[in-house]
């Protein structure tokens, strides 16, 4: 019982938090740059624009221009749902393990590379064939580094990895776990196609990743994939947060522990944007042929983080 | 009287055989060749008629007049079935120079005095003494049958090989079965007749005898 | 009698019947009456392998003229999920094969030998010794030939694939055929209770593991002996290559258990190193080779070396664990090797047969000329596409638990208690996940371009425009595979505690069922429930759709040539991405392992050296191990095969001195 | 019953008078098939009778059938008949005046072929292998072109020489039996334990007799004669060259074998007949790579059968039933090859491999036999030369032969690729002309040119025959038992 209501909670936080989070990355970038900027609530003011017009959709697009963006919104959905951000209690079926996590979040990457297929167009291909190369490569890093913050914990389940660490705090600050936060931060970047892997501001169509695949997508086709790509970056910082500062984070369900977890969490999520709308700022996207390089420097790292905790604990 | 000189026959008649063989890889002429291989089934027949005596068995001197019908009269007039003129004519030009045969000729003997000494033990006897000399012919005559282009030289080689093995037999067992000798002579003579029929078949086809001509199958 | 026996025997008489059929029925009854049949023969089979595993014990006697062992067929558990699996891919065949009515795929010499292959691929997990193993298998392999050759006279590279089949088959057969001899020379009889009496550490053993192992990772397409796959899997029929990838395979796999399970349980710890070795080269190897490939064909068939690459890995990590005790995470990593077999029939099966019909409906399995397929082809779409995400390991799909199962047993298999297992598990298992996931990425862009490429967008050839949806017979064959995969998927309880009992003296602590199918590992502390994620999917769905209900009243889509098109209205199909564009990114990362050649050709115009009148590129990407490895072996056999030939160069004086010489040397001999 | 012993070889010899005599009849043409038939009537009688517990002798000891023999006995009638049977419309074609002299030279071959498996004594086996040259010389030259005179001379040539080798041999184990009381050639009573022959004469006479008798059995390096032969014979001698003769010789060292074992122990002839079939497997498979002639690419796979069978006579007991009904199931396959082979080279007039092109497109009713057989003669199952190579295969490593047999698979490796190549070559693939003209133009061919069902009996026969376990096993067993093997 207690899962379900944290998994409600996490749904409606981040369907709340992940337009608001986008507006806060795109308003501290503005602000740095010195431009006046949109203003942190400007996404949502997107969504319902695009939501409230008719969809364009050409003869030869099929079905998967419409199944597409749902099939990504739902994966990320299913992120929030499962990941722990508010709260550390799993579902007993279904616990928020690792490779279920990953594989969910395929699903969204599969569904958005199709979309940019169905296009018939050469930008969407081109878009398709970037997004997946890199979603290939990055991968064994994905899967290595959070392998590597499994091992202290014994179990592959985030939800027990994200406690275990609140348990013994020592786990954060081991160099096993900072190299595994590396590595992992790297993945999530190339994932959410942020930089320096994609520049998520470029419509240069011959740099682009991500956008180049919703090039043909208008109207609400566009809104669920955009809104499928916030909510993906938004759970996976919500991730990556909890497994720096665990602290806050429900593990006996109370209605005031939901509370504080619902408010640290948010705060966590959009320091991190914050963060890493900074450190943005000095980063310029690399070529795409130096990208393999990048992941080839993280996945050393993942590795290097798995074997040490075998060999050093 | 008899076994005092039974050595020296049986010496003798060995003799012959290797000399005659010997002379054979030495002398290029084809008529000179088939009268050393008549020479040859006579001191074969002689060796076969010594022994038969000292062993005192009558069916040897059956087998020796085979012999004799056979290997010294039979088979020399079968390959020199040809007008003497013509046949004197006959060189081979073989495919190993004759110091090299010769000395081929030295080797194998020593070999197969080396082989026999080794399976017979050699012995006190006077036939085990001589029994290399058969092996040592087997070898000639395959030497013959290698080095010599001609067909009816290859067939002279033949018979060489197969008076080499008859001398074996009789020197090391005094002779098999009569039977089988028989049907090792019959055997030899249907084997030289075929032989006879396919050189004549070749001067048609070929408009030679030479065996090198026969290049056709290969891979 | 016993049922099994008597089940046999059946599949024996209706392969006769079959046959005989095939040889007088007049040629427009003889796809139907022949497919029946084969479906009679696969569904006896399917019976028989499921009371085997159920555990019904029984058997069939060979006769043989010769003194070996008794040559009987009698399955056990592992015998009977192996039949199970390749009587199921057969009835998917079968059925499918029905509609064809004319061409090679209806032929006599086609429908002879169907039968003939599927008894033989069925009696082989049925032996119970090794000649009469050794028997089913080159039934298995002549059927497979015969059907690979089909279609001879249409292509000339038909032709150029049997040679290469045949004789990597008789490479596999005689690796197999010396192991076993080894292994009954040290034992005493041919019979595997014989076999498996031999004792672990010995020589004998550790070299009939290794010709073994070769000879059914020969079969079961690992590297380096793939060679024949990228050539007879696109070359042979569709649902002949459906058979050969989806069953065939699958018995190198049931070798390989055979081996590793039963004969020598208890190998050394290099064993599974080795095996772990060979399968995760053949994964990443093969799924390299598959992401770049533009014919879909080839790509399903370097995908096959894959699977089985990670079905071995499976194998090898649960033989390296159990050397150290970690039976728990063993046991996992073996059911998720049958899982991942099991799976892969299903997917595979389906996917070789989608491309059948796409052959059907086009005539091109160059995903270069196709798209734009999914509106023009339904039902094959979507079947393809649910085998695609299996392939791909996506959930709920089949292909995802069983590698879900698989990564579980290797994170959990460095440590037991807590403490490290060994330094060679704490190694490989790290490495081995990495592979895994490097080849589970790699598979998802695979199988994305496969799929986008031909079913979606604009068609880039006229036969792909004019495609249409293929025959009933042949929409059921896939939507029955399409149903196995999501089957298997939804349900891997069951079907995980089902497998375990073919290998695990103790199932129940190996796999669990749980909640409605889920299934979880005891021995580790996972649990994956399918169902509960798709009741979960539907429930945030559920918001979204009634959004999108509502919006679309709203605000209906308008319908239009282009949306955008990239800027302009000219952008014809043929400007699309191909399937060689969306692998060109990959390419370019592991050049240095898949050496492309390229050829880049500029033609000026006549007037300027600065102007360009085309531009031709060319980029081709073969299989480095048969171009580096192979081709200069079978040039060096050439090179001599044209020298030996003066062995026999028509010389009788030549021939004189062979046996002259070989006459001097016995005199020597035994003079000595 | 031992009247029966007279019927293989006083048959064919009445037949070959009938055929001097019925110049001209049409009925001529059914000498050799009459002949065959008797061979293996008898033989099948004889098998009969050993099964029974019997073990017929005649003409004074000269003749004795064992199991072994009866078994080879039948062997050669049953190839025999597969051979002249398929070959009568060649035989039949060829209404020269020689064709008299071709059926009766052919009835003359079985009868000596028949007398080498049934004589009792060495010498008289060794007269009748050297009788079956004989009989052959002209039949090899049969067809008196220059291409058949010389594989004609080189045949009697080699082969006079070799069987010249056996020869001494015999000669040297008769003296052997000499040094005792009794002086014999009857291999019952030299294979008796209890003689107390001389080893040192053993062993040169058993070294030589089988080098001797390799020559015949086309075992390299003695092997030169066979390919040449093979590929200017009429296809039906082929056939029973390759099929029988070949088999008989090695019969002849099966003898000589279970002599040797018992004076000096299976380890020398062992050597020596493991190097044999090793070199014979080398010599085929070097030799098949680039092979351009398909009756020279079957007389290379007799060599290369041949080469398999010694290094299963060299295992010794074990393999000897796999070996024994290899010479069955070889003997059958490769006469239905060879009579196929007469067939296209026939029809097509040539005999190059690169000349014969997409054979099942275009004569499906010769092609499909063909690749039927073919696939019975690289080993596939159920033909019954999977099991006896499998047998061989294993019984080699149980004996501690592993290295020979491991050395023996890697060249059966190689001769297979090479084979498969050149049939696919000849049969697979699409006809040469890219466009035929009209669909009329090209119609398959589905005539097999010539009887079909003596090839589906062989291939029927080959097929069945090793599930067969009773009587064919036991009279495996029982002719192992003859040469002293207990397996």
């Amino acid at each position: 019982m207690s899962a379900i209501i944290i998994a409600l909670v996490q749904v409606v936080l981040f369907v709340f938090l992940a337009p608001l989070l986008m507006g806060v990355i795109r308003q501290v970038r503005a602000t740095i740059e010195g431009r006046a900027g949109a203003g942190i609530w400007q996404p949502w003011r997107d969504l319902r624009k695009l939501l409230a017009k008719n969809p364009v959709r050409g003869t030869d697009s099929s079905w998967m221009l419409r199944v597409g963006p749902v099939a990504l919104v739902v994966s990320s959905l299913l992120l929030c749902v499962l990941l722990p951000l508010v709260g550390t209690i799993p579902f007993a079926l279904i616990p928020s393990d690792l490779f279920v996590i990953v594989s969910i979040m395929l699903i969204g990457v599969v569904a958005l590379a199709l979309v940019g297929l169905d296009g018939g167009t050469a930008f969407g291909g081109m878009g398709s064939s970037r997004h997946m190369t890199v979603a290939a490569l990055v991968e064994p890093t994905l899967l290595l580094s959070v392998y590597a913050f499994s091992i202290p914990a014994g179990t592959s389940t985030l939800s027990v990895i994200v406690e275990t660490r609140l348990l013994s705090p020592e786990l954060i600050i081991s160099p096993v776990s900072v190299l595994a936060l590396v590595a992992l931060s790297i993945a999530i970047m190339a994932e959410t196609a942020r930089l320096p892997i994609d520049n998520p501001g470029t419509h240069l169509e011959v740099t682009m990743l991500h956008e180049a695949m919703t090039l043909e997508a208008s109207g609400r086709d566009l809104a669920w994939l955009e809104v499928g790509s916030w909510l993906k970056l938004a759970a996976l910082l919500g991730l990556v947060s909890n497994l720096i500062v665990p602290w806050g984070i429900v593990t006996d369900f109370s209605t005031l522990g939901l509370l504080i977890g619902v408010v640290s969490i948010a705060v966590k999520v959009l320091v991190l944007g914050v963060l890493l709308s900074v450190g943005e700022i000095f980063l310029a996207k690399v070529r795409l042929f130096q990208v393999p390089e990048l992941l080839a420097g993280s996945f050393a790292l993942a590795f290097l983080a798995v074997t040490a905790s075998y060999l050093v604990a | 009287m008899f076994e005092t000189f039974f050595p020296q026959l049986i010496g003798l008649c060995t003799g012959a055989l290797l000399l005659t063989s010997a002379l054979m890889v030495w002398r290029h002429s084809l008529l000179a060749s088939i009268r050393l291989l008549a020479l040859q089934g006579v001191a074969l027949a002689a060796l076969v008629a010594v022994i038969g005596i000292a062993e005192g068995e009558s069916e040897l001197g059956l087998v020796s007049l085979l012999i004799l019908s056979v290997k010294g009269i039979g088979l020399p007039w079968v390959l020199a079935y040809q007008s003497k003129a013509s046949i004197k004519q006959i060189q081979e030009s073989t495919r190993l120079n004759p110091t090299a045969a010769l000395l081929a000729v030295t080797l194998l003997s020593i070999l197969s005095y080396v082989v026999v000494s080794r399976v017979f033990g050699l012995g006190d006897s006077s036939t085990g003494h001589a029994a290399p000399i058969g092996l040592a012919m087997v070898l000639i005559g395959f030497l013959l049958l290698i080095s010599r282009r001609r067909a009816r030289s290859q067939l002279i080689g033949f018979l060489v090989l197969d008076n080499g093995i008859a001398t074996t037999t009789f020197l090391t067992s005094g002779g098999v079965p009569i039977l089988l000798e028989f049907a090792v002579s019959l055997d030899v003579l249907l084997v030289v007749l075929i032989l006879h029929v396919f050189t004549g078949r070749m001067r048609t086809k070929f408009g030679g005898t030479a065996v090198d001509q026969l290049r056709e199958l290969h891979d | 009698m016993t049922g099994i026996g008597a089940g046999l025997l059946l599949q024996l008489g209706l392969g006769a019947l079959a046959v005989v059929t095939a040889l007088l029925a007049a040629p427009s009854l003889r796809s139907r009456a022949g497919g029946i049949l084969c479906t009679l023969i696969a569904v006896t089979g399917f019976i028989t392998g499921l009371a085997a595993m159920l555990g019904a014990t029984g058997g069939l006697l060979i006769p043989v003229a010769l003194p070996m062992d008794p040559l009987l067929l009698a399955p056990d558990r592992l015998g009977g999920l192996f039949m199970l699996i390749v009587s199921g891919v057969g009835i998917l065949v079968s059925i499918y094969s029905m509609s064809s009515t004319s061409g090679p795929d209806a032929s006599r010499t086609a429908w002879v030998a169907m039968p003939v292959f599927l008894v033989g691929m069925q009696l082989v997990p049925a032996a119970t010794d090794s000649v009469s193993f050794l028997l089913a298998w080159e039934i298995m392999t002549l059927g497979s030939t015969v059907l690979l050759l089909a279609d001879h006279a249409s292509r000339a590279s038909v032709a150029s694939a049997g040679i290469w089949y045949s004789a990597m088959s008789q490479l596999s057969f005689f690796f197999i055929l010396a192991g076993f001899a080894v292994l009954a020379a040290a034992s005493g009889g041919t019979s595997f209770s014989n076999l498996q009496a031999i004792e672990p550490g010995s020589a004998a053993a550790n070299v009939a593991f290794v010709l073994l192992l070769l000879g059914f990772g020969g079969k079961a397409e690992l590297v380096p002996l793939h060679v024949w796959v990228p050539r007879v899997l696109p070359e042979a029929p569709s649902h002949v290559s459906a058979a050969m990838s989806g069953a065939m395979v699958k018995i190198g796999v049931y070798g390989g258990l055979l081996v590793c399970v039963r004969l020598l349980p208890d190998g050394p710890a290099w064993w599974g190193i080795a095996i772990m070795l060979v399968g995760g080269a053949s994964a990443l190897y093969g799924i390299l080779q598959a992401s770049v490939s533009s014919d879909l064909k080839v790509l399903l068939a370097y995908s096959t070396t894959e699977n089985m690459g990670l079905v071995f890995l499976g194998l090898g990590a649960s033989m390296l664990l159990r050397g150290y005790d970690a039976t728990a995470a063993a046991d996992a990593a073996l059911v998720a090797a049958l899982l991942l077999a099991v799976s892969h029939a299903a997917f595979k099966s389906t996917l070789f047969l989608g491309a059948g019909a796409i052959i059907h409906a086009t005539g091109e399995r160059n995903l270069d000329r196709l798209g734009g397929l999914g509106a023009r082809m339904p039902v094959t779409a979507v079947a393809f596409g649910i085998a695609s995400l299996g392939a791909a390991a996506i959930p709920i799909t089949s292909g995802f638990v069983a590698e879900w199962m698989l990564l579980q047993s290797l994170i959990h298999g460095g440590r037991q208690g807590g403490a490290v297992v060994s330094i060679a598990a704490s190694v490989a298992m790290p490495i081995a996940v990495a592979v895994i996931a490097l080849t589970a990425g790699l598979a998802l862009l695979t199988f994305v371009k496969a799929y986008g490429i031909a079913f979606l967008a604009r068609p880039r050839s006229v036969e792909a425009a004019d495609a249409r949806e293929v025959p009933s017979l042949m929409r059921i064959s896939l939507a029955l595979g399409a149903l196995s995969v999501l089957a298997l998927g939804l349900l891997p309880g069951p079907i995980a505690a089902l497998v375990a009992t073919t290998v695990s003296s103790d199932p129940t602590a190996a796999v669990q069922t749980v909640g409605l199918g889920g299934v979880s590992l005891p021995g580790i502390g996972a649990v994956l429930d399918p169902i509960m994620l798709v009741v979960l999917s539907a429930l945030v769905a559920i918001p979204v759709i009634v959004a999108i209900i509502v919006s679309a009243r709203r605000h209906p889509h308008r319908t239009v040539d282009l949306p955008w098109g990239g800027g302009g209205s000219r952008a014809r199909p043929r400007m699309q991405y191909t399937a060689t564009s969306y692998a060109e990114p990959l390419v370019r990362v592991f050049d240095d392992v898949l050496k492309p050649s390229r050829d880049v050709q500029v033609t000026h115009v006549a007037e300027s050296r600065y102007l360009v009148e085309h531009v031709r590129v060319e980029q081709t990407v073969s299989d480095v191990i048969e171009t580096r490895l192979y081709r200069p072996v079978l040039n060096l056999f050439q090179r001599y095969g044209k020298a030996a030939r003066h062995v026999a160069n028509g010389s009788i004086h030549r021939y004189l001195t062979y046996s002259f010489v070989a006459l001097l040397i016995v005199l020597i001999v035994v003079s000595l | 019953m031992s009247f029966v012993l007279w019927i293989p070889l006083v048959g064919p010899l009445v037949f070959a008078a009938l055929s001097l005599l019925l110049r001209g009849s049409s009925l001529r043409r059914f000498v050799g098939v009459a002949a065959s038939s008797a061979v293996l009537v008898s033989g099948l009688f004889l098998i009969s009778a050993v099964l029974n517990g019997d073990i017929p002798e005649g003409g004074g000891g000269i003749l004795r059938a064992d199991a072994l023999s009866a078994y080879m006995l039948s062997v050669v009638g049953a190839v025999g008949l597969i051979s002249t049977w398929g070959g009568l419309s060649s035989a039949a074609s060829s209404r020269t005046k020689n064709a008299a002299g071709y059926e009766a030279l052919i009835a003359l071959f079985l009868a000596a072929m028949s007398l080498a498996v049934l004589a009792d004594s060495i010498g008289l086996m060794w007269a009748a292998v050297e009788a079956t040259t004989i009989a052959t010389a002209f039949l090899v030259g049969h067809h008196r072109t220059r291409r058949s005179l010389e594989a004609a001379w080189k045949y009697v040539i080699l082969g006079s020489v070799g069987v010249a080798i056996a020869l001494l041999g015999i000669v040297l184990i008769y003296a052997a039996s000499v040094g005792t009381d009794t002086p014999t050639l009857s291999w019952i009573l030299l294979s008796q334990s209890t003689r107390g022959l001389d080893p040192a004469l053993i062993t040169a006479g058993g070294a030589l007799a089988v080098l001797g008798f390799a020559t015949k059995s086309g075992l390299a390096p003695m092997h030169s004669w066979l390919p040449d032969a093979h590929s200017q014979a009429p296809a039906p001698v082929s056939g029973l060259m390759s099929g029988v003769l070949l088999s008989v010789a090695l019969y002849a060292i099966l003898r000589i074998q279970s002599i040797t074992n018992l004076v000096i122990g299976p380890e020398f002839l062992r050597t020596m007949l493991s190097i044999a079939g090793l070199l014979s497997l080398l010599v085929a498979a070097s030799l098949l790579i680039r092979q351009r002639d398909y009756k020279r690419m079957l007389a290379y796979s007799s060599i290369e059968h041949m080469g398999l069978m010694a290094i299963g006579v060299a295992i010794g007991p074990a393999a000897l039933p796999s070996v024994l009904l290899y010479i069955l199931g070889h003997g059958l396959i490769k006469a239905t090859l060879f009579v196929l082979s007469g067939r296209i080279l026939k029809i097509e007039g040539t005999p190059v491999i690169a000349d014969v092109r997409a054979l099942l497109v275009r004569r499906p009713g010769l092609a499909i036999p063909w690749l039927i057989a073919m696939a019975a003669i690289v080993g596939f199952p159920p033909f019954s030369i999977f099991f006896s190579e499998v047998g061989i295969i294993m019984a080699g490593w149980s004996v501690g032969l592993g290295g020979v047999v491991g050395a023996a698979l890697v060249l059966l490796l190689v001769i297979f690729a090479a084979f498969t190549r050149l049939t696919v070559q000849m049969t697979i693939g699409a006809p040469a002309t890219t466009v035929p003209p009209s669909p009329q133009a090209f119609t398959p061919d589905y005539s097999t040119h010539g009887p079909i069902l003596p090839i589906i009996l062989a291939l029927a026969t080959t097929a069945t025959i090793a599930f067969v376990a009773e009587p064919v096993g036991t009279l495996l067993l029982q002719a192992t038992a003859v040469l002293g093997g207990t397996n």
